[in-house]
């Protein structure tokens, strides 16, 4: 179980902001996200979108708990 | 030093009031103050999504950024989320230092950054829709200079 | 365009506030204070001499050659003269643009120009008695990066 | 007759900012005021010193009226 929150044009892409999805590593998220949502699945893993756990920038895999708060952000367009 | 995020409108020159008051060893305030351009109705209203926390972190880290390469005395940073109308203020960055250089340079210097790579997505909703809005190749250019 | 002296000591942030109040088309409005350093009790007051009439008239010379240079929506220029008590604010220069890098370099070309050459006479009032100052090495060095 | 007025440290030096000032040309001007004060005399025609007529800077002579309004501009220290 992991808190996951889209950000910008993600966000209208999948439709939802915050979910509460079952998952124990990043890569098995990416895999339940992409089956649900192949459109998501793919943005995701797009380019030029970080992926944050717990407010802190992962690169690869990474383990999650069931407090983990995993966060997709697409390329940041400052203010 | 002070980073924050408001939903509200602000008023620019009430934080550069506060931003002045009592600094007898500064000797230089520079602000800047952005505001949502109205393009002559072409755009409605500005959206801009940040991720709390996560967001104020990192403007913090490039004001520390800042803070070792210039003699900042001082720096406040406000950036308004949510729904912008045109002519609202949209940013207030102000530096305080000993001397205008230092104050004016790291000023620049946070705005290319705000403007560039801040954790913000912005979405312009126009007479046409809306639609996501990316740094300009002006704001890319205008943050190398920074090396 | 308002250029002007005064005797009196004055709030940067209130004309912050007057300068940004209705600017729809204006993205970007860069502020400079100056303020009089207290430089750990070494000056006690500052008093600076215009003269009237005069002084604001090489001032708006200058902020027309800004205006040539540079695509500015507007410009502000308040400058304290008399006897001025250390913390307080000296000068405040706003500029107004559409963009960011007009209002910052038109902001600190009147700075520099301000601290150099602008006809002000500026004496020292301190703990070893009253001395006449002249612009730094520094401020001509500002100054000449504009050709 | 004109008004004369001095700026900065002339003033200091002077012991005076404004007075009236029987001349009729900027050059007779500086002849009296050297006359009533060498130092002063000295220091307006130094290195640096510009002179306003009517607030307008004028090198060399010029002649002078009534009217005129004649200040002396040691260099200027900025704000």
């Amino acid at each position: 179980m992991a808190r996951v929150l889209l950000f910008g044009p993600l966000r209208d892409l999948a439709g939802w902001r915050e979910r509460q999805i079952e998952a124990d590593s990043l890569s098995a998220l990416r895999i339940v996200l992409a089956a649900e949502d192949a459109d998501l699945g793919e943005a995701i893993g797009g380019p030029g979108v970080q992926v944050a756990i717990d407010q802190a920038v992962v690169r690869g895999d990474a383990a999650l708990t069931a407090d983990s708060e995993v966060a997709f952000l697409p390329p940041m367009s400052g203010g | 030093m002070t980073i924050s995020l408001t939903e509200a409108p602000f008023d620019p020159g009430a934080l550069l009031t506060a931003f002045t008051r009592g600094r007898s060893e500064t000797g230089a305030v520079a602000t800047f103050t952005g505001i949502a351009r109205a393009e002559q109705g072409a755009t409605a209203v500005l959206e801009l999504e940040a991720y709390p926390g996560f967001t104020e972190a990192a403007i913090g880290k490039i004001a520390d950024e800042a803070r070792g390469r210039w003699a900042l005395h001082d720096v406040a940073i406000l950036h308004r989320v949510g729904r912008i109308g045109p002519g609202e203020p949209i940013v207030f960055v102000a530096t305080a230092a000993g001397h205008r250089r230092a104050a004016f340079e790291a000023c620049d210097f946070l705005m290319d950054y705000l403007k560039s790579r801040a954790p913000f997505w912005k979405k312009e909703h126009g007479p046409d829709g809306e639609r996501w809005i990316e740094p300009t190749a002006q704001d890319h250019a205008d943050r190398e200079r920074w090396g």
